[in-house]
């Protein structure tokens, strides 16, 4: 999070700040459940006088904070995909994080579309990835696949042998797999070890899924065999070099930077500090319950509006009086009227090195109409 | 006081009230009669989880949340049915582990009960939503009170508070009784208090399951508060923070345990807090488990018997013939 | 029906690891009684090490050994420089439970502190693959199986038919007993813990070698099952934790392959809840059940 | 050199020697200035009510308690609060009242533990030796210890012994648990007759009576503290004896109740 937050506070203030201030990134360690979460959560809005708002946190802990953080009128993006935001009905919460549920039928597209038609679908008894799989097996039936195998694992056991051997007996073709990084490294492993690896359609975004499902199976099979499912990027990439840029720039405060740099969660966290910023200076205020409402304003497609691709070109295009639309370093961003922005998802292939390069994109009204 | 801070404060203050309950009940079990309760968690969560569903409305009425039940009731039967789900599940796990087990076996069964729990919490998403958990649960008596959200913290923390009292006094009760006292002697000496006629399963028994119903009022209080509860919270290792709280407050008294709950879950493990983060994500949190460990450790090897040490009873043989 | 076949060779190699980490396990506790929860986290730790030899180039087998070593010398050391102190200021069987609860949870989180939350792999190649019928091994999961039935063999040689065997056992079953025999009991100790931390470690080791990725909570994991295949068998019992670990090996991939997958562990656990029901020292300790009342 | 105290009260030179041994728990004494002599050849009875003590000295002896104040010694060593496995190796065989032999071992092993500190080749000669004494013993080698009887338990508990050919026996209550009969036949033939092959034997017994009439010598020992000694034949009838002991056991005498009790 501090790859994603700390080049967009080093550009804002390098551009002079919002309405004078200079911007900071603080860590509250939310300590992975929601029961530690409530504390830091308070806490945070205790003993930072000048919070302005909010990144994450992440997955079940969103639920027991985001009443928190709505109440105390503080604006916050929200780093979790859960089915609970869907609608989200908290004014002050937005999120570009897709919905997990989005996500699973944005995976069957894909499979469809490179013509898999036989698929296994495995995941994990997680939270992330259980609510992929109803839309999944929703999505790809509809689209005239048959879902042969649908096995929900324990996550981190010793092996899956037996799940990847009752998984093969119904020959599928196409393996579509989300789990922990545990879990899903040696699931891809044992697959590896006793058939020889099948495509797979998974969403291993992070470092620690890359370490771990590549360190089981090798850089050669992630590249040759692994699919990954993601939000999508902008094409023209203008915010995403600028980004990149950055963050490699603030080697001083982010430890490695470059490791971030595939990292899709990072350039996310950064469009959201620059809305943020946006809307403030739109609003003329860095008041969250004033600016916030000004946040849709900054980012949604609209007639007449200046596109940029920094928060200097923003800020420069706000005080010219301009209606402006943030194109992220992650995207697009169009939120809906439950202040979710979901703008489509985009294929992946690994190289050697880690890093990633795009296989297609599958836009937000293919999903909506593979969801309805 | 700022708002904000009155609100992490009064946050912090249902915690403790929390914790402290959550203690005085493994306390019962643990402390005064020495069964080794590493599942403990699991009871809490069984409260937690009974408190949810019963405050919240029909499952088929959400789209993103599965469960049984869902029954809207009202403040506070959903604490006390915690409560009683907490006391039955300790009555059934009781009934097959506590017979004849030895204290490392049990201690093993535990942490496989705990395994098993979480595994069917997880896997039976229908359940209680499987591991997204449940979630906005609706806060006791918000509608009626109509109070803004810092009047109601406060209104919380007193109801937190009264709950602690009824659940110190029935503590304090069953500890000073003679019931007590014959648990501290299978405590001490089963074999001993088996030969002065005591039927030991069926007391260990009687003490695991009010334990067990008060790790369930002190997991609805919890989740009542923060509208959340999910399969991730409850592993062992936080039952290992109460064990320590016990530990460090003094093993088999009330006051001292309370005094723990208050020393370790909240002032040790809330300071971290005011750490500057240093390193990666989770170094501190992982920091904090090694000292936690190092306290527990710590404690029993200088101070075994805590900050306030339990009172030793003299007990008298009843008068031969 | 191939599958369910295929699940019994899955098995064996499940059972492999389980059974070096159990009967590592209970040799100790025969000896010294000591409910060791932290031996998940030794296993962890072994894991580390051998990563960090092979990661100076050490080949994966020999990376193994090393790991071995490893987790003897730490468990040498957590007993002297910790049970024992414990155990001789007085504490009693629960406390000292808690003191390895203590430590597994110290050693885990130091392990992450220091290796950060990342995963790991160890460079090594799985190797040709062999098929027998239905069962597929690779030549790691071969190699894994032929170093579990030579700890196994090497084990039941020891106990059988050394005199430090022996004396191991009589210091497990007497210990004072075993003193006035002249058996130096602490020096037998040692050992007891040299052993079942090597085995420890080399169950540790061979987890990630099998499981390809690994971080700091993989080995506690692992400990239930270990502990549960130690407990069935009826603990203290090297042959028991053999017969145990089978059991709670090829219960869970066979129940992996009949039934519900999500359940596998949880199966073979409550097949291990219902065995103490009856049996509650397990399915091979009915002769040591003097041991505590008489004090 | 005589092997034997004989009837006069001559003894011979101590093999194992208390002086004003004290010891107890926790810094409390139980047992007080106990010193006792047992020479090479002699059995040597310490005979008492439940609670005299016996278990505390022989705990202090066999250094499973700290003694407090007082020694040890074994013909000119000093022994002191020395670890069981080390008296051992000075020729202190110990057999305690129960768990005295390794259940879970089988029988063979168990006399093999017993022969734990000689050299390997010593022992198909010891065990020849000791089946000698006990042949019964033959047929159950291969039987796990813990399925044998009470009279089968004691015999190889004392087999087990014997195989280290200590110089020094120590016996807690070896007949505890045994018929009558059997009894004596541990007392007659197995206790008395390996004193008479020159070992020192120190036997602690309840049953008084049978234990002083294969004893050369004999302590009473009440409150822990040693009341009055002196050859074992003699002292069954001396009245001060019948006071102090059989007083408290049992108001007829010498009847076997107080034998059996």
């Amino acid at each position: 999070m501090a790859a994603g937050c700390i080049p967009a506070v080093n550009l804002i203030n390098q551009a002079g700040g919002v309405l004078g201030h200079k911007l900071e990134c603080v860590v509250a360690d939310t300590r992975g459940d929601p029961a530690d979460a409530v504390p830091a959560a308070s806490q945070l809005l205790a003993t930072q006088s000048n919070l302005v708002g909010i990144l994450g946190p992440s997955s079940d802990e969103a639920d027991a904070t985001a009443p928190i953080f709505n109440d105390s009128k503080m604006t916050m993006m929200g780093d979790t995909g859960a089915a609970s935001f869907d609608q989200n009905a908290y004014p002050y919460f937005w999120r570009l994080t897709p919905a997990d549920d989005v996500k699973g039928t944005a995976m069957a597209i894909w499979g469809r579309q490179k013509g898999f038609s036989h698929a296994a679908a495995v995941f994990g008894n997680d939270i992330g990835s259980q609510t992929d799989v109803p839309t999944l097996v929703k999505a790809f039936t509809k689209l005239g696949g048959t879902i042969v195998s649908n096995e929900s694992l324990a996550l981190d056991q010793g092996d899956y042998r037996t799940e990847v051997a009752r998984m093969l007996a119904t020959n599928p073709d196409v393996l579509f797999i989300e789990a922990d990084a545990q879990t899903e490294a040696t699931f891809l492993a044992n697959l590896k070890d006793l058939h020889g690896l099948i495509p797979v359609i998974g969403t291993s975004l992070d470092q620690a899924m890359y370490q771990a499902v590549g360190g089981a199976i090798g850089a050669q099979n992630m590249h040759d065999f692994y699919t990954t499912i993601r939000p999508l990027i902008g094409s023209l990439g203008t915010s995403t070099k600028t980004y990149d840029q950055a963050l490699l720039a603030s080697g001083s405060q982010v430890p490695k930077p470059d490791q971030w740099i595939s990292d899709p969660f990072c350039p996310a966290h950064y469009d959201e500090v620059n809305l943020l910023a946006l809307s403030m200076i739109a609003a003329n205020s860095t008041t969250p319950s004033t600016y916030n409402s000004y946040i849709p304003q900054v980012a949604n497609p609209g007639s007449g509006k200046t596109l940029v691709y920094s928060f200097d070109e923003g800020q420069k295009a706000l005080a010219a009086g301009k209606q402006i639309q943030y194109v992220g370093a992650s995207g697009f961003i169009d939120f809906n009227k439950f202040n979710n922005s979901t703008t489509g998802f985009e294929a992946f292939q690994f190289q050697l090195d880690g890093s990633t390069v795009s296989l297609g994109t599958i836009p937000i009204d293919e999903i909506t109409q593979a969801n309805s | 006081m700022s708002i904000a801070w009155q609100f992490y404060i009064s946050s912090i203050l249902v915690y403790l009230g929390v914790d402290v309950m959550a203690c005085w009940g493994l306390n019962l079990q643990f402390g005064v009669t020495g069964i080794m309760n590493f599942a403990y968690i699991v009871f809490q969560a069984a409260g937690a989880y009974t408190a949810a569903i019963l405050t919240l409305g029909p499952s088929s009425r959400s789209l993103f949340q599965h469960y049984i039940g869902g029954a809207n009731l009202p403040f506070p039967i959903p604490i006390i049915a915690a409560g009683a789900v907490g006391a039955l599940l300790s009555l059934v796990v009781g009934t097959f582990t506590l017979r004849r087990l030895r204290v490392d076996y049990q201690a093993m069964v535990m942490l496989i009960v705990s395994l098993i729990a979480i595994n069917v919490a997880t896997n039976q998403v229908d359940l209680v939503n499987g591991s997204a958990g449940l979630s906005l649960v609706p806060k006791p008596l918000s509608q009626v009170l109509n109070l803004d959200l810092v009047n109601y913290q406060w209104f919380y923390v007193a109801l937190t508070a009264v709950v602690c009292v009824i659940v110190f006094l029935f503590v304090h009760q069953v500890t000073r009784s003679p019931l007590g006292r014959t648990l501290r002697a299978i405590r001490d000496n089963e074999h001993s208090a088996a030969a002065l006629g005591k039927n030991v399963t069926r007391f260990r028994l009687l003490a695991f399951v009010l334990g067990g119903a008060i790790a369930g009022v002190s997991g609805a209080i919890l989740v009542e508060f923060i509208g959340t509860w999910a399969p991730g919270s409850w592993t062992y290792a936080e039952t290992f923070v109460l064990f320590t709280a016990i530990i460090v407050g003094g093993t088999g008294n009330n006051l001292g345990v309370a005094v723990g709950a208050l020393l370790v879950p909240v002032v040790f493990l809330e300071a971290t807090r005011f750490l500057p983060p240093i390193g990666y994500p989770g170094l501190i949190d992982a920091l904090q488990w090694v000292a936690v460990g190092l306290l527990a450790l710590l404690f029993l090897w200088r101070w075994p018997r805590g900050v306030i040490p339990e009172r030793r009873r003299r007990f008298r043989k009843p008068a031969p013939g | 029906m191939s599958v369910l076949v295929a699940s019994i060779g899955f098995g064996l190699i499940s059972t492999s690891i389980l059974a070096i980490a159990a009967v590592g396990f209970t040799l100790q506790f025969g000896v010294t009684n000591v409910f060791n929860l932290a031996y998940g986290s030794v296993m962890t730790g072994a894991a580390y090490a051998a990563y960090v030899a092979n990661q100076f180039g050490v080949d994966i087998w020999v990376s193994m050994v090393l790991g071995g070593l490893f987790g003897a010398a730490l468990s040498l050391l957590i007993n002297r420089g910790l049970y024992t102190p414990f155990a001789r200021h007085g504490l009693g069987l629960a406390g000292i439970i808690q003191v390895t609860l203590a430590l597994g949870l110290i050693l885990e989180n130091g392990l992450q502190a220091i290796f950060g939350p990342s995963y790991h792999s160890y460079q090594m190649s799985q190797g040709p693959s062999f098929h027998f019928g239905s069962m597929v091994f690779t030549a790691v999961q071969v190699g894994i199986m032929g170093i579990a039935l030579a700890s196994m063999i090497g084990v039941h040689a020891l106990l059988a038919h050394t005199k430090l065997g022996k004396a191991m056992r009589a210091t497990a079953a007497d210990a004072p007993l075993a003193r006035s025999c002249g058996i130096r009991t602490e020096f037998v100790t040692d050992i007891a813990w040299l052993l079942s931390g090597l085995l420890c470690g080399i169950a540790g080791v061979i987890l990630v070698m099998d499981l390809q990725s690994f971080t700091s909570t993989t080995g506690s994991n692992f400990l239930v099952p270990v502990l549960a295949a130690a407990v069935l068998g009826g603990i203290g019992q090297p042959y028991g934790a053999m017969l145990g670990a089978l059991i709670i090996g090829m219960v869970s991939e066979v129940a992996a392959a009949v039934t519900l997958p999500q359940y596998k562990e949880v199966i073979a656990f409550v097949i291990l809840l219902v065995v103490l029901l009856f049996r509650p020292r397990g399915i091979l300790a009915e002769v040591a059940s003097l041991k505590e009342v008489v004090a | 050199m005589p092997t034997s105290s004989d009837k006069d009260g001559h003894r011979p030179a101590p093999q194992l020697l208390l002086r004003e041994l004290t010891a107890g728990y926790g810094g409390t004494p139980i047992i007080r200035d106990v010193s006792i002599a047992v020479g090479l050849g002699e059995v040597v009875a310490i005979v008492g009510p439940n609670g005299a003590g016996k278990s505390t000295l022989l705990k202090a002896i066999t250094g499973q308690i700290r003694s407090l104040r007082g020694s040890v010694r074994l013909a000119e060593a000093d022994v002191t609060n020395m670890r069981g496995d080390l008296l051992a190796r000075h020729g202190v065989g110990y057999v305690p009242q129960v768990r005295d032999v390794f259940d879970t071992l089988t029988v063979a092993e168990n006399l093999e533990m017993g022969a734990y500190l000689l050299a390997k080749s010593e022992l198909p000669e010891r065990i020849h030796e000791v089946l000698a004494i006990f042949p019964a013993l033959q047929k159950m080698r291969h039987r796990r210890a813990g399925t044998l009887s009470g009279g089968e338990h004691k015999m190889l508990a004392i087999g087990r012994v014997l195989m280290l050919r200590p110089t020094t026996l120590i016996l807690d209550e070896p007949t505890s648990n045994l018929s009558v009969s059997l009894s004596k036949t541990v007392l007659n033939d197995y206790v008395r007759r390996t004193a008479d092959a020159g070992t020192a034997i120190l036997l602690v017994e309840q049953k008084a009576v049978a234990a002083l009439e294969i004893s050369d010598w004999a302590y009473l020992m009440m409150g822990g503290a040693i009341r009055l000694d002196g050859p074992a034949g003699e002292l069954l009838d001396r009245p001060d004896f019948r006071q102090i002991f059989l007083g408290h056991v049992a108001k007829h005498i010498p009847s076997e109740t107080a034998g059996t009790g």
